[in-house]
């Protein structure tokens, strides 16, 4: 059958996703897949709410975390694993699988551009202030933060204050809840907590660590954004998801040396998994058993050990099935820069794990992102404290909460 | 006449007016009802002052303006609610109103060429009209490229060429020299007796009104005061407003009282015989006044207050009875240098008006 | 002029060359990052000053990118766009200012009314027309209870369906629904002198005759203005082009450019590579707009006077 | 026209005359806007199904949040601000470009090219120019520390958006304003001077008042536009942010609604900021409109 | 007079042009080089045909279009460089001008206001102004509601409130009726004689013209045909054109051959005793030729063509020698029904003009 794919991405990975479609169409002919890039994951939501309401919507669509309650309440989508029951789910990485399923241990949707949040530093920036041990929890991190400055470096760590990274991986690795009811997997009558658990610490020490000139945001760097300026070498550590290693492997080729491993703990916390981030492959109601065909052929196209690799090497995102780390290892390119994030990625998200952190599963949980940066940067900006803002940020939040709960009276949280 | 002439130029067609009336908006009623004919290729001329309501007039029947009330029917045909282009009128416009993304051939031919004429008749018909506006040297001009008489030569022969059954001129000549103007109402004369449209020209010259109207129409804010012929108009004035408007310079009017036998100045002085009792008002057009004559009829004594000398002939200023009193004096005649001159203003010549309604009273002194 | 006015000549001069300045300014940043290389970028961020790799970074885009097709798309839909447009408008305009009609004026309410409200954010309905241009007359008839009738009648309701979606008319037509040019127009109209239309009459123009001899060649600088103007607002659109159009040779250049900055937020676009792109995809507005300059902003005496 | 009498009176022409555009623009605009309309009386699930109607629920908890009040105020501000100097700004080049000097020609042409750059490159530069380290203001920077720093102060990135929006607005409004200045007769501007009206003067007294149908068009144009143009530049520069200080209505209703997925709310604020809109624009029309219609 | 009223009201100023030239482009030369003195508080008035430049005149004096060539001296001043704000000139233009956004009293006002007079006394004076002009009732209105003789009224209004030095009027009485224009122009006489600016005025009205001029320029492509009084003007004509030009209807000419002792119109008639030779061009006023007289001169014989009654006197058109000349008959005169005309031309009241160049020859008869 003649199916449609739907992504949002742009840029090397519209690419590499462009490529896996034309490998599959070349690979049998039972099918033929187009892959409609939509520029963005909002665009590609929008486009694909209009064309189901217009009954005119592709089978396959792709969509990013923090739309996964949104999908699997709105009755436009078939859990994956529904219809493809042959499939070895278990064979997904435990961190992934969790953000994806139901209550009952039903994938829902296929991960597969997955990335996750790690740590990177300029090891030559780094060994030029005389730390030679790179650090692995946040009290080195200011340690050398400190020595960095003393040496004359201005800028140490840098961030962007995302949700994604100094919210929601910080409290998954911590093992901090972001809100009751499991971060929402217990039920639509969630509410947010992290203005209560230790993240609200760590985001008050961040703010004090900006005043002392340890850690940067984005904007407060030369390049503007706080990727490029660790790529610049203006900044000596970040905490950056792993799409990243490949952009800044190839700007620090030659001139520096970079190191990556796993985003830092605070001492004295056990470490838990960090969430996969990136997007994953749903299903959509409403076509035909040909087309459905085609969609699980191209479902297990992507799955195969091969094509993940692929992905990997092209984009940095991480292979999200266990059997991909032996393939790898088997092609004997185990140590290449390429693969450099799989190993510490997949190892990241199989740390161990509690109820709090499986995934989030929140109504109007992108809105939310906004408002808790909104919050969050006036906070940066000095205009209110830390926590008045993480309380703000709360009470908006549990807002969306409850009227995402009315809109979804009535339907059953699966 | 070919097919397309046919279309172009319609028969001349009688216009009548009935209870036509016209506003701007509440408070400004440019025309209060108004009835009258004008017969089919008749040669109107609309007279009247400034702001009378001349232009309005000639929009309204032209169909430019929509009447507030009444109907105009036009050759037999209602049209007071028809398009102007089924009316079958041209129209000089007092501010040319040239197309100024058009050449000077362009804005003749424009009417020819909706009316579908094939271009070298255009170019023949256009050529004609205007050398007969001495244009020929302008036709590739643009409006803005021209002096204000060229523009408005333009904007006559857009008018003529398309030679319809009414032709509609708003002060056509009034940036003309004396000399073109004079040539320009020959060639307006012939035109007319060539294609006998029905014309109303509007127009502030009174040469131009005498010489080319069949009728002379005189507007008094809206209203009619007379509508006769030129001959009619200047010596039989219906009224005040129309012998002081007529005529250059315009008849002499003067307060006067009647005790029953004689009309006396308001300094006592008998100007005429006249079985009248009351007040009234006199006039006497400057040509018509005698200088130390003492033939005809009564004589006055005035002062000379002032001269103007128009080469042609003389026009003096005196003071008669409290008033100012002009006199035209005869081409060639001597003119007496006294400070004090001895008029005669005959019997024959004088008009009387009601002092109230300024209406005249014809027959007051028997032959008028 | 009439008089030398030096004082303000000089200053009128300042003034243009400030705004020279404002609007090169990051034209030229865009031109010399073109001509960098994504290394320099990483290490530099922006450029200040160009560099030797323009043609390469263009060569990139001729060869790796779907972008010089898609110009054709986007000639396509600017022209269509500026076309429909100006005429649409012009008409429209046309019948509001000279036309005795007792509506007029909510109608021109109504056109200028969707200035208000951008494609952005009634995209998800108005992709749902496109999708079926009929679906408003199939509601319709639902609601009115007509189809009832019909299904009761010939056994079926009526559903009409057509989609333009992945045309160019359908790339084209919500944006052409838009009241600017009508608004333009009517402006224009507004400062016309009366006697010309008046004149007109006279000389036995019907409605067609004024619009095509006198109105359109005086409105000829308005008309290139809205045209260019429309051209380039077409050419530069993104967001219902980008839906609106799913496969990648029926987009228009500016989502193709678009699709080369990353999404992922931890990749450094290449600029270098995108800024040749923008250079490139701007060739043909800017030179529509060297070509109809003339007309843009001529001066137009509107009175013979 | 100002008298209504000297018009054209055909009954279907001019209907046919407004068809087309009337057709599309209840195609693709009312009937998209209507059903938006509708969803602000509902909470609204994305996918459909199971709408429920809730009345004026929507409008009441839109009202009573502060968010929207402040994103509200910034629109006005935004409005107010950034259309004035949209309008101004090139109110004064053409200005200058009407005069007859050598550089006229040039920026006739140059001031044109910003609409034939797509924006997507466009807020990048500007992001790059108004950098407080390596862009234009970064010498002001290194004086004074933190002076500039659109990244954290809310003001300073309202600033960037103004500078790029009126970049993006010189074009449109150069062209209609230096258009009308030009169809100015030559004879006005003698009748001035013959009155002792320097050039600077007759800009005021002459100019000004000549091209008002044209200012009036580019205001309300801009009042209008400025609300939406804003939207593509604050998606590239700014993302709304800091601490949502660029948060404007428009940037707002597209983030609540189509990323956020909460189409009643974004509905009805949309509804909410359509009915402002109108509202202010009829005011523009009354107050304005009216007295500039004068015939030349 | 007060301080602002120094700043408007300008002293009259002689106006000097030397070598003046205009050309708009390579091809149409305006005025070739041009030579003239306007006194201080002269009423100059320009008379010429439709496009000789009149309006350009005014405009290079003006400073609204730049000379060419050659310099202009206003009141000891060279000002061909400088700003017409700086020349103290006012001006009526042909076609007003008037600013449309401004109510009447804005428009004339405004150059009070410009010149920082005070609102109470700007008020007054424009006023005055208007009330000599019958706008009382306009002020309000906006130039677009307003009939063509009002705005011009109005135009002339915003021109004479300054009481400048120098006062140009371009045509500013063309669209006003006969008796309007017979006040404006006592009011017009009446403001010269009490401001006494230096006045420059085109008009086509030949009254206007013989009434208000200290001097008449008759302009002929730009160049000047003769400067001198009315009375000069009219009486001696320098050159053909100028006869032509002046008198309504204008002076009759006609070929002639002159023998050594008689001359001879073209049909052999005897019109003349002069010693001359050769072919002349003979000139007649309308009005100096005597019907059926037999007194004054030589008499010939002529076929009456057409007659146009103006009311106060009747002109005749009849042919003789070949051209048709015309006859204005004396006010109230009866003139003869006959077909064939005796006429008589006196001596005394001929020109005699060069048949090559249309020079004056004075003196041929001995009075001229
Ligand atoms: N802008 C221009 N470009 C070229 N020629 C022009 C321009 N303005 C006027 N002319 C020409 O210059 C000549 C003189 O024009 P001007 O307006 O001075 O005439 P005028 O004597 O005032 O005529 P009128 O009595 O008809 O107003 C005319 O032949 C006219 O066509
Ligand atoms: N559009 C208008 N709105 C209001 N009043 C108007 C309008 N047009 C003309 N008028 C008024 O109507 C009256 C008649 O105007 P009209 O133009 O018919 O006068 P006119 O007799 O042609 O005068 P003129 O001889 O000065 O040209 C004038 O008082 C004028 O002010
Ligand atoms: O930057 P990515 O693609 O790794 O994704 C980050 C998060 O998933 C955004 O929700
Ligand atoms: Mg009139
Ligand atoms: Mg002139």
């Amino acid at each position: 059958a003649n199916i449609e794919f739907w992504y949002g991405n742009t840029g090397a990975a519209e690419k590499a996703i462009q490529d896996q479609c034309a490998a599959f169409n070349a690979a049998q002919s039972g099918h033929h897949v187009t892959c409609v890039g939509q520029g963005s994951y909002e665009v590609s939501m929008q486009k694909a709410i209009a064309a189901f309401r217009a009954k005119n919507h592709p089978v396959l669509i792709q969509f990013f975390d923090a739309g996964t309650l949104d999908l699997m309440l709105s009755d436009a989508v078939v859990p994956v694993q529904d219809v493809l029951p042959e499939v070895k789910w278990d064979n997904y990485i435990a961190g992934a699988r969790a953000y994806y399923e139901t209550s009952g241990g039903k994938l829902f949707a296929q991960p597969y551009n997955a990335s996750t949040l790690l740590f990177y530093t300029n090891k030559t920036e780094l060994e030029k202030a005389g730390i030679t041990k790179t650090p692995t929890t946040w009290e080195e991190i200011i340690e050398a933060a400190r020595k960095l400055k003393a040496s004359g470096h201005e800028c140490p760590f840098v961030t962007d204050g995302d949700t994604w990274r100094v919210l929601e991986q910080f409290s998954a690795r911590h093992g901090l809840p972001i809100a009751s009811e499991h971060n929402g997997y217990d039920g639509l009558d969630a509410e947010y907590v992290f203005n209560t658990t230790f993240g609200a610490k760590h985001l008050q020490n961040l703010v004090d660590w900006r005043k002392e000139g340890l850690v940067k945001l984005g904007t407060d760097t030369k390049a503007g954004n706080f990727t490029a300026a660790f790529n610049t070498g203006e900044c000596a550590m970040m905490e950056n998801s792993s799409g990243s290693y490949t952009a800044s492997a190839k700007a620090f080729d030659g001139k520096y040396q970079i190191t990556v491993g796993m985003a830092p703990m605070y001492e004295g916390h056990e470490r838990h998994n960090t969430l996969v981030g990136g997007a994953s492959i749903y299903i959509m109601k409403g076509h035909d058993k040909a087309e459905v065909e085609g969609a699980k052929a191209f479902l297990d196209f992507l799955r195969r050990p091969e094509q993940q690799m692929f992905l990997t090497a092209a984009t940095g995102y991480v292979p999200v099935t266990n059997d991909v780390m032996d393939a790898i290892a088997k092609s004997g390119e185990a140590n290449a820069p390429k693969y450099a994030t799989a190993a510490v990625g997949i190892e990241s998200m199989n740390q161990p794990r509690t109820p709090d952190t499986r995934g989030i599963r929140l109504g109007f949980y992108v809105q939310f992102r906004q408002v808790f940066m909104e919050e969050t940067q006036k906070a940066f900006a000095g205009q209110e404290t830390m926590q008045a803002a993480l309380d703000n940020a709360k009470k908006r939040g549990d807002e969306l909460l409850r009227r995402f709960e009315q809109t979804y009276k009535g339907v059953r949280m699966q | 006449m070919n097919a397309i002439d046919m279309a172009i130029r319609a028969a001349a067609a009688n216009i009548t007016l009935s209870g036509v009336t016209k506003a701007y908006d509440a408070e400004t009623v440019v025309i209060p009802p108004m009835d009258v004919e004008l017969r089919a290729g008749e040669f109107t001329v609309v007279l009247g002052p400034s702001g009378c309501g001349k232009s309005t007039l000639l929009q309204v029947i032209a169909g430019l303006e929509r009447v507030s009330g009444g109907t105009i029917v036009i050759g037999g045909r209602q049209v007071q609610d028809l398009e102007p282009k089924h009316r079958g009128c041209a129209m000089v416009f007092q501010n040319y109103a040239l197309y100024p993304h058009m050449s000077v051939f362009d804005n003749i031919a424009y009417s020819l060429k909706v009316a579908g004429m094939a271009k070298a008749e255009r170019i023949e018909r256009v050529g004609a009209v205007a050398k007969m506006l001495g244009l020929s040297d302008y036709l590739g001009r643009k409006p803005g490229q021209l002096s204000g008489g060229q523009r408005q030569r333009v904007a006559i022969g857009r008018a003529i060429v398309r030679e319809p059954g009414v032709l509609l001129f708003d002060e056509p000549l009034s940036n003309l020299d004396a000399q073109l103007r004079h040539e320009m109402r020959v060639e307006l004369a012939e035109l007319h007796r060539r294609i006998g449209a029905t014309t109303v020209f509007v127009t502030h010259d009174q040469v131009e009104a005498m010489t080319l109207a069949d009728r002379i129409l005189i507007l008094n804010k809206g209203r009619i005061e007379q509508f006769d012929t030129p001959k009619a108009i200047y010596h039989h004035p219906a009224s005040v407003f129309v012998a002081k408007f007529i005529g250059a310079p315009p008849m002499n009017i003067l307060p006067v009282i009647g005790d029953g036998t004689v009309l006396r100045l308001a300094d006592g002085q008998v100007v005429a015989q006249a079985r009248l009792n009351g007040a009234y008002q006199l006039g006497i057009r400057p040509e018509d006044i005698l200088i130390g004559d003492t033939a005809n009829g009564h004589v006055v004594t005035s002062a000379l207050r002032f001269r103007e000398d128009l080469g042609s002939h003389a026009i003096l200023a005196v003071e008669l009875g409290g008033s100012v009193v002009r006199i035209a004096t005869p081409f060639g005649a001597e003119i007496p240098d006294h400070s004090q001159l001895f008029l005669n203003l005959p019997a024959s010549r004088l008009h009387l008006f009601d002092a109230e309604s300024g209406k005249a009273m014809p027959g007051a002194f028997g032959a008028n | 002029m009439i008089e030398n006015a030096r004082s303000l000549n000089t200053a009128a001069g300042f003034v243009l060359i400030v705004g020279i300045v404002y609007i090169l300014g990051p034209l030229y940043l865009t031109l010399a990052t073109a001509s960098q290389s994504y290394e320099f970028i990483l290490r530099n961020g922006l450029a200040w000053y160009p560099g030797d790799q323009f043609f390469t970074n263009a060569a990139h885009i001729f060869t790796e990118t779907h972008i010089p097709v898609q110009m054709l798309n986007s000639l396509v839909v600017a022209f269509g766009d500026a076309f429909a447009t100006c005429v649409l408008s012009l008409l429209s305009a046309y019948a509001i200012v000279y036309f005795r009609v007792r509506l007029a004026g909510v109608v021109f309410a109504l056109i200028l009314a969707t200035i208000m409200l951008p494609i952005e954010i009634r995209v998800i309905t108005t992709y749902q027309v496109a999708s079926n241009v009929f679906s408003p007359v199939n509601a319709l008839l639902d609601i009115t209870g007509l189809n009832g009738l019909i299904a009761d009648y010939f056994g079926a309701p009526v559903k009409l369906e057509w989609s333009v979606l992945n045309t160019h008319f359908g790339l084209i037509a919500p944006l052409v629904a838009h009241g600017t040019g009508t608004f333009l127009f009517r402006q224009f109209f507004l400062t016309l002198p009366k006697d010309l239309f008046k004149a007109a009459r006279m000389d036995g123009a019907g409605p067609i005759r004024f619009l095509f001899d006198i109105l359109l060649p005086l409105s000829r600088t308005s008309f290139a203005a809205l045209f260019v103007l429309t051209f380039l607002s077409g050419w530069t659109q993104y967001l219902w082009p980008l839906v609106a159009a799913s496969t990648s040779d029926m987009q228009t250049a500016v989502v193709g450019l678009a699709r080369l900055v990353p999404d992922s937020e931890g990749e450094i676009p290449d600029f270098p590579m995108i800024m040749a792109g923008a250079v490139i995809v701007s060739i043909i507005p800017l030179a529509m707009i060297a070509l109809l300059q003339r007309y843009l902003v001529q001066g137009l005496a509107l009175t013979e006077k | 026209m100002t008298s209504e009498s000297s018009l054209f009176s055909h009954r279907w022409l001019p209907l046919l005359l407004v068809a087309p555009l009337m057709l599309l623009i209840a195609l693709f605009f009312y009937v998209p806007v209507f059903q938006a309309f509708y969803w602000s009386f509902f909470l609204e699930r994305p996918f459909g199904g199971g709408s429920m109607f809730v009345g004026w629920d929507n409008f009441a908890r839109v009202l009573a949040d502060p968010e929207f009040w402040e994103a509200g105020w910034r629109t006005i501000i935004f409005m107010v601000t950034a259309s004035t100097l949209a309008v101004l700004i090139p109110l004064i080049l053409a200005l200058a470009a009407d005069r007859k000097i050598r550089l006229a020609l040039p920026a006739r042409n140059v001031l044109v090219w910003p609409k034939g750059v797509a924006g997507a490159s466009i807020g990048v530069v500007f992001a790059f120019i108004f950098n407080p380290f390596v862009g234009v203001l970064a010498p002001l920077n290194s004086a004074f520390p933190g002076i500039w720093a659109p990244g954290i102060n809310g003001t300073d990135a309202f600033i960037t958006l103004i500078a790029a929006h009126v970049w993006g607005g010189i074009p449109f409004n150069f062209v209609i304003l230096l258009a009308g200045l030009q169809s100015i007769p030559k004879t006005m501007h003698q009748a001035a001077a013959m009155d002792g009206a320097g050039p600077w003067r007759r800009i005021f007294d002459v100019q000004l008042p000549l091209i008002m149908p044209q200012l009036f068009l580019t205001l309300v144009l801009e009042f209008t536009e400025s609300v939406t143009s804003a939207f593509a530049l604050i998606d590239t520069i700014t993302d709304g942010g800091p601490g949502g200080a660029t948060t404007l209505l428009v940037y707002k209703i597209y983030t609540d609604g189509f990323s956020g997925y909460d189409l009643s709310g974004a509905s009805t604020q949309t509804a909410i900021l359509m009915v402002f809109v109108v509202l202010l624009t009829a005011a523009q029309f009354l107050f304005l409109g009216r007295r500039i219609n004068y015939e030349r």
